[in-house]
């Protein structure tokens, strides 16, 4: 077992235990945290791929944007661990519900070892210490990738446009009373409608 | 300023888009100011470039402008281009110059109307399409202002919609004129299937190496350009529009429904006279139909007491003389009489415009009378037209209308008999007409005390255009002085390049040469002389010395009288023969085929998809997680086809 | 020296558990970082043979995956900010207005 | 490779101290300078000049009771304040200090490690600073814990993308990530010894820097998620003792490092003549610090709104012009 093989194990074990409790957990802030422990850990495969620009972005885009973004979503909506969220499914979902996930990795496991893959990827220090540094990325966004990385900023102005536009609450409509975060034990008002 | 050529069309578009857009925001005298500039401007433009056509060597007469590609598809190719030539500088004065004179007087005859703006929205909508279609320089562009300008006459016969009998005479003439329409399409295809073009240069030149001479297809081309133009021009059988049109203003009558629009068919017809002197066959029928129209709707015209039907069955009799003319192949005489025929067709619609605008919009003639000492101007004008139209020696309307019977006599494709019919309509148009002034201007007066107390001249915006249509009507026709009178004749000169191919004008040129006919000619031109002179005095017996005689007359032929007061019944028979077939048939594909059949299917669909549905719906839970199952289970069947399968 | 099977494995496993995330979660705020996870595990793959090719193309990719993410979170929180405002929770089986 | 682990490990010992003694005396510098502003005295009975003043503090937050709230979410309660302390002490790792030593024969780079995306992973590592606020405002079961970390969040978020597109115009200039480089470039040609050094090239976005790093650091006159005259404490209105320290030793952690890479950035790092270069990197470290407490000392504080719309609709245009106008001129230079 080189250095590298444990660095990939550890982190790739970090990565699967911080999803794993990502999904057990009640509570949303927590599954925040597990999941940006996993992405850390991502990250560090990541850049023992060779990938260090990736890696840093990474971390900077969802850790330090995108999951912000979900805290902030969590603390504004106020969002508590709730037993509503967490009760038990019926057995018959229950059961499709973990048995088309597994069947999915089962199949993807044949893929995976079935294939004949290309040659084994070296370590974090490859022949080409050029490899996966900004430079190269970003040569290659600006100029085979063009078209796309500009139909990508389009979309995320597009996305900012109709962000604003859904969140944004009618000035007409009376504003509803925010519970208020020392109310610990809120009840979810069923609204369903009949 | 050739360059300029097309703010011709533009201005009366930019009036149109001014009047329209703005519509109820301008006050009047802005409207009428926008609409009668526009329009003016655009008659001045064109006479300037009418000049600077005519010091053009008569060879090169010809400004053609291309604005842009229109459409590009493939080996189709139109431009938006306009040409000037002969031809289409003679339409365009005319279109431009009687249609400002009919804007002014519309400022006086439309005053009272709510509808002002729209009503002059419409006008200059209409000049534009109808210079449009004169100065197109190809069929589909030309198609574009003929639809232009079947819309503008659709809306302005229904300009008060508001009245049922207006809104159905617009729809009447605009499904009429679709079945003409249509027509000229097809013949339109016909010509771009063969010649692979629609530029008119392209097609006059190209033709006759692409058809043969005489043959099927061209005839059936030339047919069916000629049904467009049966339609457009009120012809037998599609003429049974241009009566009911008489429901819109009459200014819009004179305008649209005499002087220009309803030329346009002739004008089509002189503009294709390359393809229609190839296709003998198809000329004969333009002939015939032209001058049974004219001697059909000139015998209608006999028995009508609406004065402006009289006028409208009058414009059916001589557009079909214009067609008569083009159907012997002069072309130049054709359209010498269309512009003549503008003059002081306009004039005599205006005139009536003006009587019925004293007469507090009545329309009935046995109601007129004696109104010559109260409308001195209206009566003048409408006189020298009258006596314009009759075809009295030295006045416009004998020079065209002689013209026309002496192509028709000696023409190679004329014959004696289509010269008779046309002799015949000429003596009938004199006494339909001076019946018209008799029963209007002379004898007693008829109408009640109230109408009688309100009746005044007209004000100055309608007698100035009055007036300077009679002298017109007066001196219009000295351009066209036929040759026996030892003149040029400029008109046919003008015209020459443009309407004849150059073998049949060495022939006219050869026949003038010859003089050998000159004796033939002078006869029959006296012999029309004579006799509208004797039909104006029968006229003067029968309706102004003794009214008496003519009602004993009617009840001896009251028969006849009936006849053609019903306009020989020809809208019966189509409402038996084609409008009731159809209303039946569109009946039964309602009533059965639709709600039965159709209705049917897509209803049971629907009882059988809800019935699935109310089962079905058990599926949509609404869960979105159930959902997701669904598709990521979706998902690994494909993934599980692409592996093993 | 890592078989870029292993890469390929861990992705799996990272793809599995989102999808299992997505559909157990019943926390729309969980079910939605699912998702992300999922497609950070697609990102992963392409790291992994761009690595293994020896080309940068697939970090293009991963770089637009990102912000293509970055976009869906937006639009995706301010939508679950708008339908908590009307239900009041962020159950996703109480957002059952797709059945009709 | 055991000796590079060791002075590596020796290393980060040095900077580590190093860091915790200038976070303590920042203390004692921030209340001896605004005293003064303010025509006070400030501490002056521990020690000379009151310069025990900062152990004082330490030994009495230690020794005060953990008081640990009802209702506390206790795992991200706990969390929080150490999430906020690492990140800011790991932006040292890539901060140049020195441009290196020869001890016992090894040449020691000047820097813990030479990352060559040091830019980048300043950036993640400020990003990742939010969180120890957010976690202390959403465990803390208090009102002003929440709006403070509500504040914070929004805050950090907006000015980030400001802070890091005012570094874009050096990194365009400098065409590397790589801060050692970034230093090495600014060294001095000439008798102009901060002629080379990036505040020169660069005026507005130093600026820039300036602003959106207090932001970022939550200070004065930007200091809303602690603004103590409305939420009490902010976000750690409910920790006391060792955990309160923890927050406090952090934020002034975080001052420093943004004053550390400010340094390296704009101010030329260790360059500079006649001193050692340690000492010219902590002289401008200072300066950085001292700018942090003279503002403090002088602005009053922003209202919220009023903080978002100069995040938004000053400093994020100014930012863009500013990276704009320095790729336009690159490229019309041709360098």
């Amino acid at each position: 077992m080189t250095l590298d093989y444990a660095i990939f194990l550890i982190s790739a074990a970090v990565a699967v235990f911080g999803a794993t409790m990502m999904i057990m957990q009640r509570n949303p802030v927590a599954s925040v945290l597990y999941l940006i422990l996993s992405l850390v850990a991502q990250a560090v495969v990541y850049v023992q791929l060779g990938a260090l620009f990736l890696g840093a972005i990474l971390i900077v885009v969802y850790a330090g944007a995108i999951l912000v973004l979900f805290l902030f979503v969590i603390m504004l909506l106020n969002l508590r661990s709730n037993p509503e969220l967490s009760a038990s499914l019926p057995p018959l979902g229950w059961f499709t519900k973990v048995a088309v996930p597994v069947l999915m990795v089962v199949e993807l496991y044949f893929v995976v070892d079935r294939v004949i893959w290309p040659p084994v990827p070296t370590g974090i220090v490859g022949k080409n210490p050029d490899f996966g540094s900004v430079e190269t990325v970003a040569t290659m966004m600006f100029t085979d990738y063009m078209y796309p990385l500009q139909l990508t900023g389009v979309l995320l102005l597009v996305a900012v446009v109709g962000a604003v536009v859904i969140a944004r609450r009618e000035s007409a409509e009376p504003r509803k009373t925010t519970a208020s975060p020392d109310n610990r034990n809120e009840q979810p008002i069923d609204t369903v409608a009949g | 300023m050739s360059e300029y050529l097309f703010w011709i069309p533009l201005l009366p578009l930019l009036g149109f888009l001014i009047n329209g857009l703005l519509l109820g925001k301008l006050p009047r005298p802005v409207v009428s100011a926008v609409a009668c500039v526009s329009v003016g401007l655009s008659f001045v433009l064109s006479l300037l470039l009418f000049f600077e056509l005519r010091s053009l060597p008569p060879a090169a007469r010809e400004i053609e402008q291309v604005l842009f590609t229109w459409i590009a598809a493939g080996s189709f190719h139109v431009d938006i281009a306009f040409l000037l030539d002969p031809l289409s500088a003679v339409m365009i004065l005319v279109v431009t110059g009687v249609g400002f004179l009919i804007h002014v007087y519309s400022t006086g005859y439309m005053h009272h109307d709510k509808d002002f703006g729209r009503y002059f929205a419409y006008l200059n909508l209409f000049t534009f399409s109808m210079l449009t279609l004169v100065l197109a320089n190809n069929f589909l562009l030309m198609f574009v202002g003929w639809e232009g300008v079947g819309l503008c006459s659709y809306l302005l016969i229904g300009f008060w919609f508001h009245k049922k009998s207006a809104s159905d005479a617009g729809k009447k003439a605009f499904i009429v004129n679709r079945i003409g329409d249509f027509g000229f399409l097809l013949g339109m295809f016909i010509i771009f299937w063969q010649v692979g073009s629609l530029e008119f240069k392209t097609v006059m030149e190209q033709a006759p190496a692409m058809f043969v001479a005489g043959g099927g297809l061209i005839t059936a081309a030339c047919l069916l350009l000629f049904v467009g133009a049966t339609g457009k021009s009120a012809q037998i059988p599609l003429y049974v529009w241009l009566p009911d049109a008489m429901e819109g203003p009459t200014p819009v009558s004179a305008l649209i429904h005499a002087a220009t629009m309803v030329t346009a068919g002739v004008y089509m017809i002189a503009r294709s006279s390359v393809l229609y002197m190839m296709a003998p066959d198809a000329l004969m029928v333009v002939a015939i139909i032209g001058a049974a129209t004219a001697f059909f709707a000139a015998t209608i015209g006999l028995a009508q007491n609406d004065i402006k039907r009289v006028l409208a069955y009058s414009t059916v009799s001589q557009l079909g003389y214009m067609f008569l003319a083009c159907g012997v192949a002069a072309f130049g005489a054709g359209i010498f009489h269309l512009m003549t025929h503008a003059f002081f067709k306009a004039l005599l619609f205006l005139a009536a415009g003006s009587v019925i605008h004293a007469m507090s919009e009545k329309q009935d003639m046995r109601e007129m009378g004696g109104l010559k000492k109260y409308l001195p101007i209206t009566y003048m004008t409408m006189l020298i037209a009258t006596l314009a139209i009759a075809g009295i020696p030295g006045l416009s309307g004998f020079f065209s209308k002689d013209e026309i019977l002496w192509k028709a006599f000696s023409s190679q494709h004329g014959h004696w008999l289509l010269w008779l019919v046309g002799f015949i309509t000429a003596g009938l148009t004199a006494f339909y007409m001076f019946r018209l002034i008799y029963m209007t201007f002379h004898g007693k007066e008829r109408m009640d005390e109230h109408t009688r107390s309100h009746i005044h001249e007209s004000p100055r915006s309608m007698t100035v255009p009055l007036m300077a249509l009679a002298v017109l009507s007066v001196i219009g026709g000295y351009i066209g002085m036929p040759h026996i009178f030892g003149v040029t004749n400029y008109f046919e000169e003008w015209l020459a390049p443009v309407v004849h191919g150059p073998g049949h004008q060495a022939a006219s040129h050869a026949l003038a040469a010859a003089g050998a006919d000159t004796s033939m000619e002078w006869a029959l031109m006296a012999a029309s002389v004579i006799l509208v002179i004797i039909a104006i005095f029968v006229a003067r017996h029968f309706y102004n010395k003794k009214p008496e005689a003519a009602t004993a007359m009617a009840e001896k032929m009251s028969g006849m009288k009936t006849l053609l007061a019903n306009k020989y019944y020809v809208d019966e028979f189509y409402g038996a023969t084609v409008v009731r077939p159809i209303v039946n048939g569109s009946l039964f594909l309602w009533k059965f085929v639709d709600v039965v059949i159709i209705d049917g299917t897509i209803n049971g669909l629907a009882v059988i998809s809800r019935d699935i549905s109310e089962v079905l719906r058990y599926v949509q839970g609404g869960k979105v997680r159930n959902y997701a199952t669904v598709f990521v289970a979706g998902v690994i069947v494909l993934v599980a086809y692409f592996i093993f399968g | 020296m890592v078989p870029i099977h292993a890469y390929l494995m861990l992705a799996m496993i990272l793809f599995g558990i989102g999808a299992f995330g997505v559909l157990v979660s019943r926390n729309v705020i969980v079910m939605f970082m699912s998702v992300e996870l999922m497609l950070n595990a697609a990102n992963l793959v392409l790291i992994a043979f761009s690595r293994a090719l020896g080309v940068v193309d697939g970090h293009v990719f991963v770089f637009l995956v990102l912000a293509v993410a970055a976009a869906e979170a937006a639009v995706g929180l301010a939508m679950i900010i708008t339908i908590y405002r009307n239900r009041e929770t962020i159950n996703i089986d109480r957002y059952n207005l797709l059945k009709w | 490779m055991l000796e590079m682990i060791l002075i590596t490990a020796v290393k980060v010992f040095m900077v580590l101290s190093a860091v915790l003694t200038a976070c303590a005396y920042s203390t004692y510098l921030e209340r001896k300078v605004v005293a003064h502003m303010q025509h006070r005295v400030g501490p002056l009975y521990a020690g000379p000049y009151g310069l025990l003043q900062p152990l004082a503090d330490a030994v009495k937050l230690a020794f005060k009771e953990d008081l640990v709230p009802d209702n506390v979410e206790r795992v991200t309660y706990a969390l929080a304040p150490v999430a906020s302390f690492v990140p800011a002490i790991l932006i040292f790792a890539v901060v140049p200090f020195s441009n290196g030593f020869t001890w016992f024969g090894y040449d020691i780079p000047g820097v813990i490690s030479d990352l060559n995306i040091g830019v980048l992973y300043i950036f993640a590592m400020t990003s990742l600073g939010v969180y120890g606020i957010v976690l202390a405002g959403w465990s803390s079961p208090s009102k002003y814990s929440m709006m403070g970390a509500i504040r914070s969040s929004a805050q950090m978020i907006s000015y980030e993308i400001s802070y890091g597109l005012s570094i874009i115009g050096i990194l365009i200039i400098g065409n590397t990530l790589s801060l050692t480089e970034i230093v090495a470039q600014q060294a001095a040609e000439s008798w102009v010894f901060f002629g080379n050094w990036y505040i020169v090239k660069q005026p507005l976005g130093f600026l820039l820097y300036i602003t959106c790093a207090i932001a970022e650091t939550n200070r004065a006159p930007f200091d809303l998620p602690e603004a103590e005259s409305e939420l009490v404490g902010g976000y750690h209105t409910e920790y006391s003792s060792m955990r309160f320290s923890m927050f406090f030793i952090a934020e002034y952690a975080y001052m420093l490092g943004v004053a550390a890479v400010g340094a390296t950035l704009f101010l030329g790092g260790w360059n500079g003549p006649f001193l050692p270069p340690v000492i010219w990197f902590l002289i401008k470290v200072f300066l950085f610090m001292f700018l942090y407490i003279w503002l403090r000392a002088t602005f009053p504080r922003f209202r919220y709104d009023q903080l978002m719309q100069f995040g938004w609709k000053v400093l994020f245009p100014l930012a863009i012009a500013n990276t704009m106008g320095t790729a336009v001129w690159v490229v019309l230079s041709g360098q």
